[in-house]
């Protein structure tokens, strides 16, 4: 795409993913969440793909799907966590410890559930991410 | 109060109108942009009815993301629907 | 007559504008016409949304109005790129 | 933390944990993946036999995610959280998967070949597996709707796993399309029920459901939903193509993905509506059931394509479940009148051939599979004198088609005898029409047989050697084709009673379980 | 080892000892049979319609029930050709099913 | 203040208004881009600043939080709406929408 | 090279959360996350902002230069725009064409910037900017002469991009 | 055939606006006594202000567990389906 | 004054989608149509949690009062959309990837054209 496309890209993507670390952060907050914030960073690699190619970003790929990967694990030991008393018990909300904040409106209370959308947030950005990257990719050089 | 119903009746005939013409035009290019306001305005909708998260939500899926792979796949393909 | 209200009215009358748009798009001949159209309602809905946001007092309301201005954008630049024949 | 109280959520979320970091492992090394996936496997097993015992021993399992206590179910005279619920009947189906899936596991370590793709194809069979069971056990209607979306997507990924070939693409397009659309169908019963009572939780709506039109036109959407994924017949087509053109181990899979959806209509039918439904479910089922048997196979007798003439095979034996629950769904009403036993006894028959038919069809789908990586053909026109080459496999073919056309001392004999015998108390035209369909699939399979293993020897287009997991996989499955044919009281009275039990009078014990008394 | 059902019993083992002995007969019943019956003949040799047949040929599975198959062409070629292949039929199906389902559960 | 919030509400409206109307008069894509675009950005740019001053009257983290967060949904509309016109006008041109009408062609000609 | 993203998106992350403490405006907590995360941010995006030639912005002056820029002219411009559009979509005159002019700047940021204004400014619409040449091709919605030089498309505005940017 | 859809397709169409119809009026919920439960709860148990974040991540966190795996497995199908083949 | 009408928009939305998916035969529409059915879907489903004269549920910056004079709209069928929404993500998605390879194979889009699989 035309310069200009090129660099309002480079100066909206520290701000769009700082938008997103935000909608994330502030899930439990503010409207957002893990697929809020992760939607809003997957689209970021969207608009890298858009204003710069696709090719340049092939060899992120593999990056992109091992983060899913620990994205989801990183979630289902957050699942685990709880198991003493039931899975997805939420053990360290009202604990005092880190993230045991007594305070509704702390951003350290919650539990699991800040990190929990941590979790969904780098999952679901990888994910939808990786999934618009495969499609740019695919048929490559020899497709008109 | 009032003034939300009536943005609410307005914004869903436009929904409805977006989704009409989605399927009633044969250039597959403007279909997926006839989505993308529907899904534009199906948020407005979402946020007029105090849904913040899942306006969001459809925002960054909806209008960006699917747009997205719509127009790659369309790219990979072709553009224009055959006749029967 | 307090501003909420004023808001509220502004953002029904922005309502109108976006049926004036999509009747842009139902006729647009070409491609380019019917984004355009998706541009303007794309715009306009941000405003609505921050007016509304103002128009309830629900401040956590705005936050959504910014992901539309972020996020639209993408979109928009995928026609535009279809159109212009990269993308390959 | 005590392993016991926590099983119904072992064996669902192991898998998932196992496919999460199959990926990852498999960037380690290869051999690492293998051992995963077996050890991933080996303990769902175990988790699945230890459920099924707990059930069968102890009665119904209640287990509510995120709360204080596992037994925790109703923290203000109100189901909020998700539970899982597992009766008589999901624990079968558990062990229905359990078998399943444990040889289609096995197998697929094998069969699959490294360069194209194998460690993606792992992760999406464990998943669908985790889907699977999740459909079977959870006790919420719209994470019944979540998993039932996670079988579809891995599914379709797997049925479009050989992507170089033309077919398997079209085939998972196809069937994509009409999962996708059948789980929107039942989302949108879900949200009709949320809307009219304000739960999502499958008992607490059960105690609350009424006879209105609202809740008639969940029950067809749900019906809908569901038959489409279980196969019945206006709605089949999709079925044949995807298992014809699945990857054997996938399509064994698949098999019991679809008598999973048929779980779920069951549960839907039996336990939400409970005789609150409409009395014309029952009569509609039977005759879907009937339909589904005798197109299925008429289709059958005209196909040429191997994987296709069995698939067909299988869309029939699904129409058999079909008919003996059905029997069992249209005397559900008059079960007080003492009229009981006969629909008790379809409903046996239809439950119990959930398992012979996995057990039949998968075997027959992972003979295929020897057939063709020793070929590389799947046409009968081109295939022919296998036998030679072959003798194990074209015996465990033949053991696997006698038993699917009903031929005694087999397994699939037992319970289609049990759905012959009571359908003939509902209408005899039901059983001349069972009985048909079973002789023509004897037919269909003798020309199979005869097709591929039968006459002069001929060159071979791949490898005829079977490694010993794909023996192991369809050993597993022989055995239990044998032994269910040889002693099937001792199944039914000790499993599928008490799984058509929990359907038949369940209801109450299920509501109790979950709701308190 | 008795698989009662509703109106009888169904006993697998004693099928299988009566299927045994049934074939035990057959076999004794067979070796009784005529002695002028010589392997490597014409009586063993294969046949098709009277001519004899070539050497290494198959009767291939797609030529089984070709009587039966023509006999009922008619019916068969109709499900046929329900089964178009055609994605939008699939959905058509689907909603005609969906349509007879909720009318019947609404009515009925 | 109450009378300025609204001036720049009824200034920002009617210059919205402006944009849609521009859409359906002008006669090709270009000009109607031209329209759409100036007069909806200017118009956006108004009303948020209507919200912006309210918020700030309104005071408080509340007020506060309105009035900023409105700000940089205007900041990243400022941003984003003429790069995408821009996008749009250019990909329209590629795809060989002429001008309407047009006394001169310049890229036609430098193309020959 | 990575600070100065991160500073960026430090400076949006504290707009975002303003008014939550009492450390002027903001609470501990939200200035240790902003911290890491514009410092993430940083570590991932650094290298995509200035790749080229973005360094000229680090000088402050240029930024109130941008600020007095946008508030000032561009708004003017703006204005001015809008009450043209309105003229003409009332009256239906036009006479469009489009032209080539070369504003002479030679970074991409000013480049970027004078697009974007003319974009918003009276009459004219950036329809194409040659990457080697900088040479730009506008839709211009009342041509009066076929070879315009940059002033009489739009005004001072390339003198304005020239001072910010380069 | 083609009257066979059309009917079809009306019938489904119109029973769906008939249920919308015979739906409670739209805004007065009847039965919300999960939803209270949530809205009263949430502050206390979740230590957390917004309240669908508590439903998505705690109370029906499960849900949450699936969606994240459906979202995986496309993407392991799509990278099935795209990864490099040849004819 | 408005009535039933989300329900009716839904609902007539989920008709388009069925109606586009039985009539057109292109592959993308299809997938379009499905999107329809889709979205026609999860605004019945939030549609249902609206109280009327309700707020967001989140409590940071909320209305004096909150929740008991003034009512929060539900927050169940919010969580569920959003589920509902990244699921039909994937599965348009994985449509859209199944198209592609499609055509890569056939060089065409037109369903009367993709029936290798019949009978």
């Amino acid at each position: 795409m035309s310069v200009v496309v090129r660099t309002v890209t480079r100066l909206l993507v520290p701000l769009a993913l700082i938008f997103g670390a935000y909608v994330i952060m502030h899930g439990h907050l503010t409207p957002g969440g893990g697929f809020q914030g992760g939607a809003v960073l997957a689209s970021v690699v969207a608009l890298l793909i858009v204003a710069f190619g696709a090719e340049r970003l092939r060899r992120r790929q593999t990056s992109l799907t091992s983060v899913e990967d620990l994205g989801a694990l990183m979630f289902v030991v957050l699942a685990f966590v709880g198991i003493g008393s039931t899975f997805f018990y939420n053990a360290l909300a009202g604990a005092r410890g880190l993230f045991g904040g007594t305070e509704a409106g702390s951003l350290w209370a919650g539990g699991t559930v800040p990190l929990m959308n941590w979790a969904v947030g780098l999952k679901v950005m990888a994910g939808l991410g990786s999934i618009v990257l495969l499609m740019a990719l695919f048929g490559g050089d020899d497709d008109r | 109060m009032t003034a939300l119903t009536v943005l609410q009746v307005a914004n869903l005939v436009l929904i409805v109108a977006g989704a009409v013409l989605t399927v009633w035009l044969r250039d597959l290019l403007a279909s997926v942009v006839a989505l993308a306001a529907m899904s534009l305005l199906l948020a407005l909708q979402f946020y007029l009815l105090q849904a913040p998260d899942v306006a969001i939500a459809e925002a960054g899926i909806g209008a960006a993301l699917t747009t997205a792979i719509f127009v790659l796949a369309l790219r990979k393909t072709r553009r224009k629907e055959e006749e029967e | 007559m307090s501003p909420e209200l004023g808001f509220g009215v502004a953002a029904a009358v922005l309502v109108a504008l976006m049926a004036i748009s999509v009747l842009r798009m139902a006729i647009g001949p070409t491609v380019a016409d019917r984004a355009v159209a998706l541009d303007t309602v794309n715009t306009l809905v941000v405003t609505t949304m921050v007016l509304l946001g103002a128009a309830t007092g629900l401040v956590v309301l705005v936050d959504v109005a910014i992901v539309y201005a972020l996020l639209s954008f993408v979109g928009m630049l995928y026609i535009a790129r279809y159109l212009e024949g990269g993308l390959k | 933390m005590n392993l016991a109280t926590h099983v119904p959520i072992l064996a669902i979320a192991v898998p998932l944990l196992g496919a999460f970091a199959l990926p990852l492992l498999a960037k380690v090394h290869r051999s690492l993946r293998d051992l995963w996936v077996l050890l991933v496997g080996a303990f769902t097993v175990a988790m699945l036999v230890l459920l099924a015992v707990q059930v069968f021993t102890g009665g119904i399992l209640v287990y509510t995610l995120g709360a204080g206590t596992p037994g925790d179910t109703v923290p203000e005279g109100f189901p909020i959280r998700i539970m899982l619920v597992v009766d008589g009947m999901g624990a079968f189906m558990g062990l229905i998967a359990a078998l399943v899936g444990i040889a289609g596991l096995a197998y697929a370590l094998q069969y699959l070949e490294e360069e194209k793709g194998k460690t993606l194809a792992l992760t999406l069979m464990l998943l669908l597996w985790a889907g699977m069971l999740g459909l079977k056990l959870t006790g919420d209607l719209f994470n019944f709707f979540v998993f039932f979306e996670i079988t579809s997507v891995a599914a379709c990924g797997l049925i479009g796993y050989r992507v170089w070939e033309s077919r398997p693409p079209e085939a998972a397009f196809k069937t994509m399309v009409m999962y996708t659309l059948g789980g929107l169908l039942i989302l949108l019963a879900v949200g009709i029920l949320y809307g009219e009572y304000g739960a999502l939780n499958l008992a607490y709506l059960s105690a609350q459901i009424g006879q209105g039109p609202l809740d008639q036109i969940a029950l067809g959407l749900l019906l809908g939903g569901l038959l489409m994924k279980a196969g019945s017949v206006p709605m089949h087509m999709w079925a044949p193509d995807a298992y014809g053109e699945a990857d054997p181990s996938t399509a064994i899979v698949l098999v019991a993905n679809t008598q999973a959806a048929l779980y779920g209509l069951f549960r839907i039918v039996f336990t939400l509506y409970g005789g609150a439904g409409s009395p014309a479910v029952g009569g509609l089922v039977t005759a879907l059931g009937a339909l589904t048997v005798i197109v299925a196979v008429l289709m059958a007798v005209l196909q040429t394509d191997l994987g296709r003439l069995i698939a067909y095979g299988a869309v029939s034996q699904i129409g058999y479940m079909l008919l003996g629950a059905g029997v069992g769904m249209a005397t559900l009403g008059a079960a007080a009148g003492g009229e009981a036993g006969f629909g008790l006894v379809a409903l046996q028959g239809g439950v119990f051939h959930m398992m012979n038919d996995a057990a039949c069809i998968g075997l027959l789908f992972l003979c295929v599979g020897a057939v063709v990586r020793a070929t590389g053909a799947r046409d009968l026109r081109a295939l022919g004198g296998l036998g030679h080459s072959l003798p194990g496999v074209s015996g465990l073919f033949l053991l696997g088609s006698l038993a699917l056309a009903g031929i005694p001392p087999l397994n699939g004999f037992a319970s289609k005898l049990m759905i012959y015998q009571a359908a003939f108390r509902l209408s005899p035209i039901l059983t001349a029409l069972a009985v048909l369909a079973s002789i023509l699939l004897l037919a269909v399979f003798v020309r199979a047989f005869q097709g591929v293993f039968l006459g002069p020897r001929r060159p071979l287009g791949g490898t005829a050697a079977v490694p010993t997991g794909m023996w192991l996989a369809m050993g597993l499955l022989a055995v239990v084709v044998v032994a269910f044919g040889l002693v099937p009281d001792l199944m039914v009275r000790h499993v599928v009673a008490p799984a058509a039990e929990a359907l038949w009078t369940g209801r109450e014990a299920y509501l109790v379980a979950v709701l308190g008394g | 080892m008795i698989l009662e059902t509703f109106e009888g019993f169904w006993s697998p083992l004693v099928w299988t000892a009566v299927a045994v002995a049934v074939t035990l007969l057959a076999l004794a019943l067979r070796s009784r049979g005529r002695r002028d019956h010589k392997k490597g003949t014409e009586q063993t040799a294969p046949f098709l319609s009277g001519e004899a047949a070539p050497d290494g040929v198959h009767v291939g599975g797609q030529h089984l029930y070709w009587g039966f198959v023509e006999a009922l062409r008619p019916y068969i070629e109709r499900l046929r050709a329900a089964h178009t292949g055609f994605v939008v039929d699939y959905v058509t199906w689907l909603v005609v099913a969906l349509a007879g389902i909720m009318l019947l559960v609404l009515l009925v | 203040m109450t009378v300025l919030v609204y001036v720049l509400l009824g200034v920002g409206v009617v210059f919205n208004a402006l944009g849609a109307i521009a859409l359906i008069r002008f006669p090709d894509v270009y000009t109607r881009i031209h329209g759409a675009t100036k007069c909806t950005t200017f118009g956006s740019v108004f009303s948020i600043a209507a919200v912006v001053v309210h918020g700030f009257l309104r005071g408080g983290p509340e007020g506060g939080t309105l009035a900023v967060h409105a700000l940089i949904a205007l900041v990243f509309l400022l941003l984003t709406n003429p790069t995408g016109s821009h996008a749009l006008a250019r990909g329209a041109y590629r795809s060989g929408v002429k001008p309407f009408r047009a006394v001169i062609d310049q890229i036609e000609r430098d193309k020959r | 090279m990575w600070t100065t993203t991160a500073a960026l998106a430090l400076a949006l992350y504290l707009l975002l959360v303003m008014w939550s403490g009492d450390i002027v405006l903001w609470a501990l907590d939200e200035l240790i996350v902003g911290a890491v995360l514009a410092a993430a941010v940083g570590g991932v995006a650094g290298a995509l902002l200035w790749e080229r030639g973005g360094w000229r912005m680090l000088q402050p002056h240029r930024w109130f230069l941008l600020i007095a820029y946008v508030v000032g002219p561009l708004f003017f411009a703006m204005a001015r725009a809008n009450l043209d559009v309105a003229w003409r979509v009332i009256t239906g005159r036009i006479r469009p064409g489009i032209v080539r002019f070369d504003p002479a700047l030679r970074t991409e940021l000013g480049r970027t910037l004078l697009a974007n204004s003319i974009t918003l400014t009276p009459g004219t619409l950036t329809v194409d900017v040659n990457d080697n040449t900088g040479v730009f091709y506008v839709h211009w919605i009342n041509v009066t002469n076929e070879k315009p030089s940059p002033e009489e498309v739009c005004g001072e505005l390339p003198v304005w991009a020239r001072r910010i940017a380069e | 055939m083609r009257w066979l859809r059309v009917g079809a397709l009306l019938v489904v169409f119109g029973l769906l606006i008939a249920a919308a119809g015979w739906m409670r009026p739209y805004g007065e919920p009847v039965r919300t006594d999960m939803d209270a439960y949530f809205l009263e709860r949430t502050p206390e148990e979740v230590v957390v202000t917004n309240v669908v974040t508590a439903v998505v991540f705690d109370y029906r966190g499960f849900d949450t567990l699936g969606e994240a795996t459906v979202l995986f497995t496309a993407v392991m199908a799509v990278a099935l389906i795209l990864r490099r083949w040849r004819r | 004054m408005i009535g039933n009408m989300p329900f009716f928009v839904s609902m007539i939305l989920v008709g388009l989608g069925l109606w586009t998916m039985m009539t057109r035969r292109n592959l993308i529409k299809l997938a379009i149509g499905l999107v329809l059915v889709e979205s026609g879907v999860n605004l019945f489903l939030v549609s249902l949690g609206y109280v009327r004269g309700g707020v967001a549920p989140i409590y940071t910056f909320a209305p004096e009062g909150v929740p008991t004079e003034i009512p929060m709209v539900m927050p169940t069928p919010q969580a569920l959309t959003l589920t509902a929404i990244v699921i039909g993500m994937a599965t348009t998605a994985l449509l859209l990837a199944f198209v592609v390879v499609i055509y890569r194979h056939r060089g065409t889009l037109d369903a009367g054209k993709i029936r290798e699989l019949r009978g």
